[in-house]
Order: C-alpha cells, then sequence, then structure tokens
C-alpha cells in the first residue's frame, strides 16, 4: 500500500507514541476476571441458558482461562462481538481474548496483528442441501441460490470455490445462523453453506434431518480457535497452554471425575505429574498456581468431555469427532508435551 | 385623536426642569444596511424634561429612542446618558441599561413569571438587591401603578392596559433615571388607554425624565414640555407644545398635523 | 453643558478583549476555534498513536485490491475479482435504488392512507389510524426482519411459483421475476412515436387551458391526451411490426432465468421501510388537509364550486406547501434508515463498504469516513432540493403568482433576465429570480465539479489509469488541495457566507495553474463529458462567484438551510 | 306565518325541543352516513370487511385459541397443539416469552435483584413527574435532579449494593436506559447547540451547523459503528471502556443534534419583544438566556422532545447490529438453544409489542401536551 497525503500528516503526529505494552496476564490478575469475547450466538458453540448463563464450546475455553488464572470458572465476564466488531474489540483492549468460531488465516495472523493460539476444533465449509434436490456434489450447483452468513472467511471461500469451477451462483446473505435457517427450510435459498460442524448442528435441529444432505466437498480449511493481541507472550503462552492442557488431559486420560485423585499424589507417568502440579514448579513459570491445570481439568473437564458435552454425537448438535479426535486416534487434535 | 386623555388630570407644577443634562445626543446617524434611518440627529434632555416625539411611521423615532438604551447600534456620532458614554464597551451600557426604564408597544412581560416575579427579577439579578427587599419595593410600585392585588397573577390573565402598567412597575422597580416610552398606548383598547396615561403622568409629576413615541397629542399637549416632530430620519421641528400645535413652521410638521388632528 | 464629552477612544486594554463589543466577537471566536483546533490535534494525535501502537496504516489503497465476495443484487458489472471500490459503488447504486423505490411506493401509501384517514367512511378511517399508529410506534428493524421473514415464509418456492398477472410478475421466495422487453428494429420509431405524442398531449393540455379560459368550455382533456398518446404509439407499433416484445422469465435449473428480477431482500426492504415512512407521510398529509380544508373549503363551497373542483384547485395547491417540507424531510429519514438492509442481506452501502469490506479488510477508519461522507451527501443534496422548493414557494407568495406547481426550471427562469435585475437582487425592489437562479447555477455547478473530482480520485476504475493511490505524493497533493479547495468554496456558498470572493479568486488562480501544467484534470474524462466542459464549468462557475460579489449583489443562498420539523429518523 | 305588513314579534314562550326525524338517528343512518355514502365509499367499506375478516379471525385462532402457553421446547409446544387440536395444526408457542420474559426485560440481570431496576424506572416517572406536569411544586425538581445519580447506583450497584456488571444489562432494561440517559445527556449539549445556532458569531455558528447537520446526515447505524470499532481510537491509547458507555456517548450525540433542532423551533417561537425587554432591564446574555429565553422555549419544546424521545427509543434497537443484547439482540442467542432452535414470530412480535404500547403511550401523551399548549396560550 502506497503511502497516502493522510498518512503522512497522521504517521508524523504519531512519531512520538511510544508502545504501551502492559501485561495483559498482570491486568487480568489486577482487576480479578477474564473479559472473554465471544460470538452472539451459535448452536453448541455460544448460547444463553434460561437461567440467563452464557454457556457451549466456545464459553468453555474462556472459563478454562479463567479457571487456570483464578482457579474460578466463574472469574469471567462475557462480550459478546459480532463479526464486525471482534477483531476492534480484541486490538483496542476492550477484551483480552476471543474465543469466537474464528477462523486462523495469514492475513488475521500477519495484517490485523492478532495471535492464534492453537486449534480448538478443526472445520470446513461445507454444503448442505434438501436430499430432493438429487443434488450429489457441489459442482452440481450452477446456478443454486446459496444462503451465506456475511462477515465470515465463508463468503470469500465460496466466491473462489465457485469461480475456480466456473459455475454460477446466487449468494443471499443473512447475519446469522438462525437466520440462515429460517431461509434455508422455508426453501428462500437451495443449498446453505457454512463450516461443515455449524452445517451439522443446524441440520439436528430440523424436524425432519433426513431430508437434507451434506454434501461431501469441504471447500476450505477452517481452523478455529482462540486468540489474544500480538505481542502479549506472556498472556498469549496462558491461553495456549489452557488449551493444551485441556487436549493432553483427555491424551492422558484425565478427566474431571479422576483428576482430584490422581492430583492428589505423583503417579507414575511423569507427564501427568508436571501436569497436575505434583512434580516441579511448572505453574509459576507462567506465573500461575502449581496445581492451575488441574484446577482447569476439575472445573471444566478435559477435551473429549467438553466436546461430548456441547457438541458431541450425543447432544442435539450430533457431531462426530471425526478431525477432532486425538492423533492418537486418527484426529488432528495434539498438544505439544507438557514438559 | 383619542378624547380619553381629554380627562387627564396634570398639575404642571409638580413638575421641574432641572439644568443637569440627561442625554446628550450629537451628530448622531444610524444605516440599516444602505438605509439612512436616523441622519445627523442633535438633542439635549434635561433632567425632569418630558419631550414627546411624533412622527409618520417609518420616520425613525423608535429607532432614536431605541438608541439611547443601546437596543439598537448608532454608527457614527455620539450619545451621552447620564454622563456615560454609549460606545461599545459592555459595562457601559450595563450601567446605562440599569439607569434607563424602556415600555414597549407590545408590553412585553414575561409570560412565565408572575407579576411579583415580573418585577423583582432585574432588582434581584442586576441590580442584586436582596430579596425580599426587592418584594417590599415592588409591591410599593405595584401599588403606585394600582395593581397590587394582581401580584400573584400571570401576565396573561390581565388586561392590556393592567399589563401595560405592570410594566411601567418593572421599569420603576430598577428605580430609573430616565424613561423612553415606545407607543406604549398604541396596542391598548381606548378605554384602556387612559389608565395607563394617568400612571405616566403621576410618572412626569413624580419629576421623571421622559421621552415618550406617542400619537397620543392630548398627552402632549398636556404633559410636555417639549414636542418633537421626525420626518425621514431627521428632526423636522421641535418647539414647546402650545406653540408646536398652533403655530407649525415646516410643512411637513402641518401636513402631518392637519392629516392626525383632522378626527 | 455641564457634561464634557470628550471622545474616549482610550488605547486598548486588555479587558477590553471581553468588554468591548467591537472586540469580544472576534476574541470569543477565536477561543473557540482555538478549543476546536486544540480538540481536533488531540483527536488525530490520539488516532495516529493509537494506529501506530497496533501497527496499522491509514490509507486508502486497500480500496483497489480485489474484493474477493460475490453481490447478488448489482446495477452495474461487479465479479468477486472487482475491487472493493467498484463493490462499494454497487452497494451505493443498491442504496440509491431502494431509496428511490421506497420514496415512491411511501408517498403512494402515505397520500392514500392520510386522505383515507379522513374519510367520512368510518370503518375505513378507522383501519387507516390502525394502520398508522401500529405502524410508527414499532422499530423499524423488527418491521423489517419481520417482513423479510413473512416473505420467504409466504410466497412460494420457484419450483412451485405461478406467474401472476399474465405472466407479468412471477412471485417466489427467492424474488420477484418480471418479463424484459426486448427492441428490434424499428422500436426507435415506436419510442420516437411515443414522445411526440407525449409533447402533443402537453400542447394540446395548455392549448385546453387556453380556450377554457377564453370561451369557459370544457374539454375532456384527460381522456383526448390518453387517447393521443395511446393511440399513437399503438398505431406505430402495429405498423412497425411489433417490434417491442417481452422476454418472460422461464424456470431453469434451480431459478427462474431471464427477464428481470428483484430479490425478496430488496422487496423486503422497500416494502417495510415504504409501510413505516408512509406511515408519518399520512400524518403529514393529514395535517396538510387539516390546516387548510376549514375555512378554504367553505368559501370555495360558497363560490359554488363542486367538491372535486375544490380538492383540485383550492386544497391540494395549498396543501402542498404544508405537506411537502416535512415529506422531503421524510424521503431523508427513509434513505438513512436503508441502512438497516444489512438486518436483511441487502447489499447496500452499509452491506458492502461498512459490512464486508470493512470486515474482510479491517480499515474501520477508511471505510466509515467513506460510508459517512457517501450518507452525508445524500442528506445535503437532499435538503438542497427541499430549499430550493421553500425558495420557490417564497418566490410565488412573494410575486403573488397564484397557484402554480414547483418546477425546477422556473428556478432558472431568471438566468436570462436583465443584468440590471440581476445585479439589483433586491427582495424588495425585484423579486429574487434572477440572483437565485444564477446563484442555483452556480451552486449546481460547484456541486457538480466537486462529485465529479471525487469521482475521479477514488472510484473511477477505467482501464488505462493509475489509481490515486499510486500517483506521485506531489500530485496527490496538488489534487487534494483543489478538491479541498473546491468543497471549501462549496460550503461557503452553501452556509450563506457571501464574501468569498478572496477564496473564489484563489480558487481561480489555483485552477488555471493546475489545467495550465496539465494536472491533474488533463485527462479527465466522464463519458460524455468531456474535459474541456469540466474545466470550463468549473472556471465559470468562479467567475459568476465573483462577479456577484464584485457587482454588489447578495447571494444569498438559504437553500441548504433545512426548514425539517423532523419526527425522528 | 303571517303576511301581513306588521313584523313586530314577541315570543309568547319557549319552544319545547323535540325529536329529531327518523332519518336522522339510528344504527340506519349511522350506517348510510358512514359506511355507505355513495358507491366508492361502499366499495371501500366492502373491501374492509373482506380484508378484515380475512385477516383478524386466523391471526386469532394462531395467536390465542392454538397459542400454548406452557412448554420447554418448540417441540413440546407441537406436541401440546398436537394433542389438543390435532396433527398438522399450527399455532404460537409462546411458551418461549413465558421462559425467557425476564430476559427479554432484564437481560442476564441476577433475578433476585430485579427489584433495582424496577425501583429505578418508578423512581424514574416520578422524577419525570415535576418537568412534565407544570401543577407539582418546583422543590420535587431537586428529587428529579439528583435522580440520574440514584439510577446509577440503583442499576450498576454500589454504596452497599451489590455491583451488577454492564454485560449482564440486556433486553428492555438496556433499551431504556440508553434511550433515557441518550435523552437526557443530550438535553444539555442540545441546549448549547441551539443557542450557538442562532449565535452571530459566524465561526461559533458554523461549527454548531457543521456539527448539527453531519450527525443529522449520517444513519444512526453508521455513528454506532463508530461508537463500536472507533471510538477507542480517538482516546489516548489504552484508554478503553463499556460498549455501553460508548454506545451511550454516541447516542447522546446523535440526539443532541435532533434536540438542537427541536429547541431552536422553541427558540424561533419566542416573541423578539421578550428579548428586547429583557435586554431593556439591564440582564447581559446568560442572565437573560437562563430567566427569560429558555424557561419559555423549553416549555414550546416539550412535545419535540418527547417526539425525540420516541423515534430514540424505537432507534435504540439499531444496538443489536454491534452485538448488544437489546430485545431484538437477544433473540440470536434465544434462537441459538437447542430448546428454541426455529421459533420466530412469537418472538419478533412480542418485541414489537413490547416497543408499541410504549411508544403509543408515550405519543399520546405528546399529543396530549401539543393540544395543552395550545390552549395555554
Amino acid at each position: 500500500m502506497k503511502t497516502s497525503v493522510f498518512l503522512g500528516t497522521l504517521a508524523a503526529a504519531g512519531l512520538a507514541a511510544g508502545v504501551a505494552a502492559a501485561g495483559t496476564l498482570a491486568d487480568v490478575k489486577a482487576k480479578g476476571f477474564v473479559q472473554c469475547g465471544i460470538s452472539t450466538g451459535v448452536a453448541g458453540f455460544a448460547f444463553t441458558t434460561a437461567a440467563g448463563e452464557w454457556d457451549g464450546f466456545d464459553i468453555d475455553i474462556c472459563r478454562a482461562v479463567a479457571t487456570a488464572v483464578f482457579g474460578d470458572p466463574k472469574a469471567v465476564k462475557f462480550t459478546p462481538t459480532t463479526g464486525k466488531t471482534r477483531f476492534t474489540a480484541l486490538a483496542s483492549g476492550e477484551i483480552d481474548m476471543l474465543s469466537r468460531n474464528t477462523t486462523w488465516t495469514y492475513s488475521r495472523d500477519v495484517d490485523l496483528k492478532l495471535t492464534f493460539l492453537g486449534v480448538n476444533y478443526y472445520d470446513g465449509q461445507g454444503f448442505m442441501v434438501p436430499t430432493a434436490l438429487g443434488v450429489n456434489s457441489a459442482t452440481e450447483l450452477d446456478g443454486a441460490t446459496v444462503c451465506i452468513q456475511t462477515g465470515t472467511t465463508t463468503e470469500l471461500n465460496l466466491a473462489d470455490f465457485f469461480r475456480a469451477n466456473d459455475i454460477s451462483y446466487e449468494p443471499v446473505p443473512v447475519e446469522t445462523n438462525a437466520e440462515a435457517r429460517a431461509k434455508y427450510l422455508a426453501g428462500a435459498c437451495d443449498v446453505y453453506t457454512t463450516d461443515a460442524s455449524g452445517l451439522a448442528a443446524t441440520r439436528s435441529t430440523f424436524e425432519n434431518p433426513d431430508d437434507h444432505v451434506i454434501l461431501p466437498e469441504i471447500i476450505s480449511k477452517e481452523p478455529l480457535g482462540p486468540l489474544v493481541r500480538h505481542g502479549d507472550n506472556e498472556w498469549g503462552d496462558v491461553v495456549r497452554w489452557t488449551l493444551n492442557v485441556l487436549i493432553i488431559a483427555e491424551e492422558k486420560g484425565i478427566t474431571a471425575a479422576n483428576v482430584g485423585d490422581m492430583a492428589a499424589a505423583p503417579g507414575k507417568d511423569p507427564e501427568i505429574n508436571r501436569l497436575l502440579g505434583t512434580e516441579g514448579e511448572y505453574g509459576a513459570m507462567m506465573g500461575l498456581s502449581k496445581d492451575w491445570a488441574a484446577k482447569v481439568i476439575a472445573a471444566i473437564g478435559n477435551y473429549g468431555e467438553v466436546f461430548e458435552k456441547h457438541i458431541g454425537v450425543n447432544t442435539a448438535i450430533g457431531l462426530p469427532r471425526g478431525l477432532n479426535a486425538q492423533w492418537t486416534d486418527g484426529g488432528l487434535i495434539y498438544s505439544p508435551p507438557y514438559r | 385623536m383619542s378624547d380619553s386623555t381629554e380627562e387627564l388630570h396634570v398639575d404642571q407644577s409638580k413638575m421641574h426642569i432641572t439644568d443637569e443634562i440627561a442625554i446628550q445626543i450629537t451628530d448622531m446617524n444610524k444605516w440599516y444596511g444602505e438605509f439612512h434611518v436616523l441622519r445627523d440627529i442633535n438633542l439635549t434632555v434635561h433632567r425632569g424634561e418630558r419631550i414627546v416625539v411624533c412622527g409618520p411611521s417609518g420616520s425613525g423615532k423608535s429607532t432614536l429612542i431605541r438608541c439611547i438604551n443601546r437596543l439598537e447600534e448608532h454608527q457614527k456620532g455620539e450619545i451621552v446618558v447620564e454622563g456615560i458614554e454609549l460606545n461599545s464597551d459592555l459595562k457601559n451600557i450595563d450601567k446605562i441599561r440599569a439607569e434607563v426604564g424602556m415600555l414597549f408597544q407590545s408590553f412585553n412581560l414575561f409570560p412565565h413569571l408572575t407579576v411579583l416575579e415580573n418585577c423583582t427579577l432585574a432588582p434581584i439579578w442586576v441590580r442584586k438587591t436582596p430579596k425580599n427587599e426587592a418584594e417590599a419595593t415592588a409591591m410599593q410600585t405595584l401599588e403606585r401603578v394600582k395593581i397590587p392585588e394582581q401580584a400573584h397573577k400571570y401576565p396573561a390573565q390581565l388586561s392590556g392596559g393592567q399589563q401595560q402598567r405592570v410594566a411601567i412597575a418593572r421599569c420603576l422597580c430598577m428605580n430609573p433615571r430616565i424613561m423612553l416610552f415606545d407607543e406604549p398606548t398604541s396596542a391598548l383598547d381606548p378605554e384602556m388607554i387612559k389608565e395607563v396615561l394617568d400612571v405616566m403622568v403621576d410618572l412626569a409629576e413624580g419629576g421623571m425624565t421622559m421621552l415618550v413615541v406617542t400619537h397620543e397629542m392630548g398627552f402632549a399637549r398636556r404633559v410636555a414640555n417639549r414636542v418633537m416632530f421626525m420626518d425621514e430620519g431627521q428632526i423636522v421641528e421641535q418647539n414647546e407644545p402650545e406653540e408646536f400645535f398652533h403655530n407649525p413652521q415646516n410643512e411637513r410638521t402641518k401636513l402631518f398635523l392637519s392629516q392626525i388632528l383632522a378626527h | 453643558m455641564s457634561v464634557t464629552t470628550e471622545p474616549r477612544q482610550a488605547s486598548f486594554r486588555i479587558d477590553m478583549l471581553w468588554t468591548d463589543s467591537r472586540y469580544r466577537s472576534t476574541f470569543l471566536q477565536i477561543i473557540a476555534l482555538i478549543a476546536v483546533m486544540l480538540a481536533a490535534f488531540w483527536l488525530v494525535n490520539n488516532v495516529a498513536q493509537n494506529l501506530a501502537n497496533l501497527g496499522k496504516d491509514f490509507g486508502f489503497g486497500f480500496m483497489t485490491t480485489p474484493s474477493s465476495y460475490d453481490i447478488n443484487q448489482r446495477l452495474i458489472d461487479y465479479t468477486s475479482r472487482s475491487s472493493h471500490s467498484t463493490a462499494a459503488v454497487v452497494g451505493l447504486l443498491n442504496t440509491l435504488l431502494v431509496a428511490v423505490l421506497g420514496c415512491i411506493l411511501a408517498t403512494f401509501l402515505g397520500v392514500t392512507a392520510g386522505v383515507l384517514r379522513l374519510s367520512k367512511n368510518w370503518i375505513v378511517s378507522r383501519l387507516m389510524t390502525v394502520y398508522i399508529e401500529g405502524v410508527r410506534n414499532v422499530p423499524v428493524l423488527i418491521q423489517i426482519l419481520l417482513l423479510s421473514a413473512i416473505l420467504d415464509e409466504v410466497l412460494p418456492h420457484p419450483k412451485t411459483a405461478e406467474a401472476l398477472l399474465g405472466g407479468f410478475v412471477v412471485p417466489t421466495n427467492r424474488g420477484f421475476y418480471f418479463p424484459i422487453p426486448t427492441f428490434q428494429d424499428g422500436s426507435l420509431y415506436v419510442v420516437l412515436a411515443f414522445i411526440a405524442s407525449v409533447i402533443g398531449a402537453i400542447w394540446f393540455g395548455r392549448w385546453a387551458t387556453r380556450r377554457q379560459q377564453q370561451t369557459g368550455e370544457h374539454l375532456p382533456v384527460a381522456w383526448i391526451k390518453l387517447g393521443l398518446v395511446a393511440g399513437v404509439t399503438l398505431l406505430t407499433y402495429l405498423v412497425m411490426g411489433l417490434p417491442i416484445g417481452l422476454e418472460y422469465p422461464e424456470l431453469k435449473g434451480f431459478n427462474f432465468k431471464g427477464g428481470i428480477y428483484a430479490r425478496t431482500s430488496l422487496v423486503a426492504l422497500t416494502l417495510a421501510l415504504s409501510i413505516y415512512t408512509g406511515a408519518f407521510i399520512a400524518e403529514n398529509v393529514r395535517a396538510g388537509i387539516q390546516a387548510v380544508s376549514k375555512g378554504q373549503t367553505e368559501a370555495a363551497f360558497a363560490l359554488g364550486l363542486r367538491p372535486s373542483w375544490t380538492m383540485n384547485l383550492i386544497i391540494l395547491p395549498q396543501a402542498l406547501r404544508v405537506i411537502i417540507p416535512p415529506l422531503i424531510s421524510q424521503y431523508l429519514n427513509l434513505t438513512k434508515n436503508s441502512s438497516l438492509a444489512l438486518a436483511i442481506g441487502y447489499m447496500d452501502a452499509t452491506g458492502t463498504l461498512g459490512g464486508i469490506t470493512l470486515n474482510q479488510t479491517g480499515h474501520a477508519f477508511e471505510t466509515l469516513m467513506l460510508l459517512m461522507a457517501f450518507y452525508l451527501s445524500i442528506s445535503l443534496s437532499i435538503s438542497f432540493v427541499m430549499n430550493l422548493y421553500n425558495e420557490q414557494v417564497k418566490l410565488v407568495e412573494r410575486t403573488s403568482v397564484a397557484g402554480g406547481g414547483f418546477s425546477v426550471l422556473a428556478l432558472f427562469a431568471g438566468v436570462n433576465g436583465k443584468w440590471e435585475t440581476l445585479k439589483k437582487g433586491d427582495a424588495t425592489m425585484q423579486p429574487n429570480y434572477g440572483v437565485a437562479g444564477w446563484l442555483n447555477l452556480v451552486v449546481l455547478l460547484y456541486g457538480a465539479t466537486l462529485v465529479m473530482m471525487l469521482y475521479y480520485l477514488f472510484l473511477d476504475q477505467s482501464e488505462g489509469r493509475d489509481s490515486y493511490y499510486l500517483w506521485g505524493t506531489g500530485k496527490q497533493a496538488i489534487t487534494l488541495f483543489l478538491t479541498v479547495f473546491s468543497a471549501t468554496a462549496f460550503v461557503t456558498a452553501i452556509f450563506k457566507h457571501y464574501r468569498f470572493i478572496d477564496m473564489a479568486a484563489a480558487e481561480l488562480v489555483v485552477f488555471i495553474l493546475a489545467v495550465l501544467i496539465g494536472l491533474p484534470f488533463g485527462e479527465m474524462t466522464f463519458g460524455l463529458l468531456d474535459t474541456s466542459v469540466v474545466v470550463f464549468g468549473g472556471l465559470a462557475a468562479r467567475l459568476a462567484t465573483i462577479g456577484y460579489t464584485v457587482f454588489g449583489a447578495r447571494p444569498n443562498v438559504t437553500y441548504f438551510y433545512r426548514v425539517r420539523e423532523g419526527s425522528g429518523s | 306565518m303571517s303576511s301581513e305588513p306588521n313584523v313586530a314579534f314577541v315570543a309568547s314562550g319557549q319552544i319545547p325541543p323535540s325529536a329529531p326525524p327518523a332519518s336522522e338517528v339510528g344504527p340506519i343512518h349511522w350506517l348510510r352516513a358512514n359506511l355507505f355514502d355513495g358507491v366508492v365509499n361502499s366499495i371501500l367499506t366492502v373491501a374492509s370487511i373482506v380484508a378484515i375478516v380475512l385477516l383478524v379471525p386466523p391471526l386469532v385462532d394462531w395467536i390465542f385459541i392454538k397459542g400454548v402457553w406452557n412448554a420447554g421446547s418448540l417441540s413440546g409446544c407441537r406436541e401440546v397443539i398436537a394433542a389438543a387440536h390435532g396433527e398438522g395444526v399450527t399455532g404460537a408457542c409462546w411458551a418461549v416469552i413465558n421462559e425467557r420474559f425476564n430476559q427479554l426485560i432484564f437481560g442476564f440481570y441476577p433475578s433476585e435483584l430485579y427489584w433495582r431496576p424496577i425501583l429505578a424506572f418508578v423512581l424514574m416517572l416520578a422524577a419525570l413527574a415535576p418537568v412534565l406536569f407544570s401543577t407539582l411544586p418546583r422543590w420535587m425538581l431537586w428529587f428529579s435532579a439528583a435522580y440520574p445519580i440514584a439510577a446509577y447506583f440503583l442499576i450498576w450497584g454500589g454504596l452497599g449494593l451489590e455491583v451488577v456488571e454492564s454485560g449482564q444489562i440486556g433486553g428492555l432494561l438496556l433499551s431504556v436506559i440508553i434511550g433515557v440517559t441518550g435523552i437526557v445527556a443530550s438535553l444539555p449539549i442540545g441546549i448549547v447547540l441551539a443557542l450557538g445556532r442562532q449565535s452571530s458569531m459566524f465561526f461559533i455558528k458554523t461549527i454548531c451547523v457543521v456539527f448539527i447537520e453531519f450527525i443529522r446526515g449520517v444513519p444512526l447505524i453508521t455513528l454506532l459503528f463508530v461508537a463500536s470499532v472507533l471510538l477507542n481510537y480517538f482516546l489516548p491509547p489504552g484508554t478503553s471502556f463499556d460498549l455501553i458507555l460508548r454506545v451511550v456517548i454516541m447516542v447522546t450525540l446523535f440526539a443532541s443534534a435532533y434536540m438542537a433542532e427541536v429547541i431552536r423551533g422553541g427558540l424561533a417561537a419566542l416573541d423578539k419583544g421578550q428579548y428586547e425587554a429583557a435586554d431593556a432591564l439591564g440582564l447581559n446574555y446568560w442572565k437573560s438566556t437562563r430567566l427569560i429565553i429558555l424557561p419559555q422555549a423549553l416549555k414550546v419544546s416539550i412535545p419535540g422532545i418527547v417526539n425525540t424521545f420516541i423515534g430514540l427509543f424505537k432507534d435504540t434497537t439499531l444496538v443489536s447490529v454491534i452485538g448488544l443484547l437489546d430485545p431484538v439482540g437477544l433473540l440470536n442467542p434465544i434462537r441459538a438453544t437447542a430448546a428454541w432452535n426455529g421459533i420466530l414470530w412469537e418472538l419478533y412480535l412480542f418485541v414489537a409489542v413490547l416497543f408499541w404500547i410504549f411508544c403509543f403511550s408515550m405519543s399520546r401523551y405528546s399529543m396530549y401536551l401539543e393540544k395543552k399548549l395550545k390552549t395555554d396560550r
């Protein structure tokens, strides 16, 4: 991008400004809670209960971080963000972290100056059509009307996919999943495209899920994960390793139910010992308590438990683990060693 | 013009004119944009004088008296009121306005305040008089204009004549040395004119310096010590009432008097 | 003389700044100016610091990069490879489209409901009251969402859709499909015949009015006009062998193909906005008619005019003057409310420029600035039209020309007047037509040049032409300087400040210099408009401005002052 | 009576009133005069009746007769309807409102503390009373002045009350907070702007005009975008405050431009003589403005201010677009809940009716004020 006249003056005025990089971790500890940016509502990932509590897969990541820092899953406050406001809210310091089905992309990482801390859900964009249309592949969708959520990467993927396959389509932008669902069911669009998890979740809520089919094409990679601002590594480490702890816990078979017993005394597996604070001073390295990981698992459960609780096959959403199985089970969920 | 003035009781003996100068206007000119409203006005008013200004509409008579308390700004010449020159200095303007009372054709009472509040507003806020004192003075003044019983009513509840008397009382509460009257009776019904004129006569008898723009020629004859005729922005003629009415010199004055007294 | 009046032109003291009326207003204004500038500096400085801290840069370069998203409703060519600025233009046009359609429909609804609410028919007037009070008091956002949902649910799927009105419209829950006219050889003659017959009908109407005034005879003018236009056009159409046909939409694959169609989002938005705004207009219409009708109706009846004539000749012309100012401010509200399109995915300016582009590029500052500038220019244009109207109503009343509707042309009627008349545009001596007319022209020209400049600078994407953002800094600066200058002169003219001779003169010098060195207007072309038109138009505008100031006429441009008694937005 | 040339006449007594002829009274006459007065009117009447018959009964059926108030989820509703009225019958599922009513009104405000916003609301009415009804004693205005502080502590807590976070505030409560704060805070700014716009000082006037016209020229939604994504940029680095506060700031600026125009109308309605009389008494600009001009101009402006408030209150729904959870914003998380997936009309209708009740009563009040003002003079 070329320098414009505007930029000259602005930059000149801004040269004097120093970069004020206060540590978010210190700030968070000082104020006593984590301010977590979330979505305004995605089935299974973020929704409100009748009691007025936020709950869901993304929400539990926030709660896990709160537990890591304060030992209390309730020491978190939520800021619902839209596709438009989420990055600004993070960049301006309004929220400390964002856990809102956000796809990790190059430009977000580099250009928007954000740091992605791992992947809590591997997704990909797919298509859902009514079975009655008799469509078996996305390439047969020439001329179809496609419902699509705006403000996400999906509309870019969609444009690229149809352009690459040289077929035409008619985008119907909608603001939220609920709108999309209503439109799709009413037949205002032939196809609904969003992340495959979203498709499955939406389909599960239909009266007759079998009348709809999710096409085999997955047209994009959508690694979703929590993120923080650039240049705040201590805080980033806390969030990253909170997520990793959930993953390792599942790999090692630590659950909310048995973590108390396992943390009571050192066991045979040194990694579990390190993780649960019965060996070494690993928590202190990040400025956290010794048994922070144990508290996280006790309060939230391990990755698999969180998954099953909110979006797994036994829930209304009914997503299979698929790519999101542990690497030991042939999936992509894999944490670096806790060492 | 109107016969209501025939019954005015005027005691000329009570009216004293002193040598002290109340208003001194020298070579004053004023323009509205391109329009030359006031041309080379020269006027000296002694303390205790009662001057009636008359003339056809648009002759600049209202503008003249409005210049005296700076409701209009003159562009050339000099106006000195009670020894204070009217210039761009805002403090002087404030001082002069406190000394000069003005009455309007349309009364301009403040409709959201009671009669008493109308009368105490300026003493309290401009003269910084304590409220009790201001109210006591106001009640006295209202008695002087003969409407003490209306003190707690709102202006809209009063008749036109009563309103104008309240307006006079409002001025008097500031204890002014000079009073300017801008056609005080022309918005009133005939039967109300007299009650206002009575109050004005009372003022004159008290020795007030008065500049009155009016078409009440009876009032001019009995009360004024000088009548001034203006036309097209200039003072055409001024004289004592008897001379002015019976022996006008200027043709325009004659024409005007013949029209206004024909009825 | 007891008082000596030594003119005390005392030397300047510092307290005279606030005690002397000569200096006080200037002093206060300078303080205000300093305060505003400090505040502006503080804000800009904060922005610069914040941007620097975040490592973001400020610039419009991103507008030329491919947008990578598709837009379904578009009036110009656009693909996902087009630039963000093209996407913005698509959005702007969509905003204008919905605004224009909405205003027309809202006027229709509002006038109907307003008149019917005054109807003697009990049930009808009650129904209209229910409509007006029901709709006015519910947020328009909810109405848009609700209507959009209703259209989705109620209208049939394309597979089951049936053509209505003899195939003229096919409503589906994807959109409304209309046939498109196709033009073959000879259709030109039909169009020409149509235009000619319309002109003939207008001429006939005038002739009939004259005749009626002279002889008192009534002709069924409307029927004859209709017959004239329809007859001539139809005849030519038949003679030329039916050259104009209709291409009907057909169901192919997933959707209907062919014809023109309006997406449901467009229909829902237009409908919701016009139903909402129509309720407000209905109240304005009712108030306007009631304001006029009482005594006037009786007077007209007393003169022996029939009720229908009374409405047309007496009530409506007067009521219109009361109705039109609030009506135009309702148009403005409708246009601003159209930004709620993003709630139902209609891709207006807020959806493209302030929506996806902002989202995908992260340049919130730049996109929001452009977006606000766009809405602001629409608002100012609409108030401009309203003020033109008010000016003319005032003129008509002042010169006591009886009746007479509004015509834009009449505003320029004085342009050909005598120079003396123009020079002495004094309201008390002469009707102000001349100066008003000329000055309208000047302001219009200013406005046009400005719009063209801005378009050229930031939006023009024609082939073989460097974008503004890619120029050298010098060229950028000169162009920007010129534009800002033009804009300031324009704004000064708008805000009644008539002594802008220095500004206009300076601008003229800069402008001539710019033309001489060939920067940057040497390469300006706008379709049919040649460079010279723009250059000389700008010159003429500036010269005229100077002329007015020199010759003492007072370009009293009050048109931009809004006379709105707006009720909500 | 008599054709004799003698026209002198003295009434011998009062003629008693008698009943009108049958054609002037009764339902038949009413029908003829009001419904079937001419062909066009008759057609309109018939068309209206047909429309009412086609629309109203199905709606009443759907809303009331087939409506379900108690169920745990949408499918629960459907089962209840199917059980009561047979398969395939549709009816309104008001159970969602039943379950989420408190959420739509208070957001996530702790339910045991609901009395606080309710008390604040009641106190607000009490604080408004002396402003709206001039007959009440003046000392009550002191209470009105103190109210905002009291309301702040009541709603957000502090001073011994349990603290409630902004994030927990939502629903109608949020709309009322934004609307009321916006209108109250915009009043002083609007007064200053209106006075500035009337000023003879060119520069000050220009600043005011540019500000007012700018704000009125752009849609509120763009200003809300500014509040949500840009406002932090304009403040010193590191400052960041609550989104609700930022929205309130923007809404206040927005309302103040409209308020300025309303008050300007009030100022314009004032007689020029009032300014002159104040001048002639020696009151300076600020004193005459405060004592003479504003009290009168504001009184005239009250209906306009109420109308501005209605407009603003309706516009608070736009905050849902930037992720605040007002009643419209709450629809999405509710619809994302598994139990209520697919629910649509009931929520929209409920929110619409909620706003309608508020706005309609306020518009009636403003009409009453306008009428009263007209007769007052």
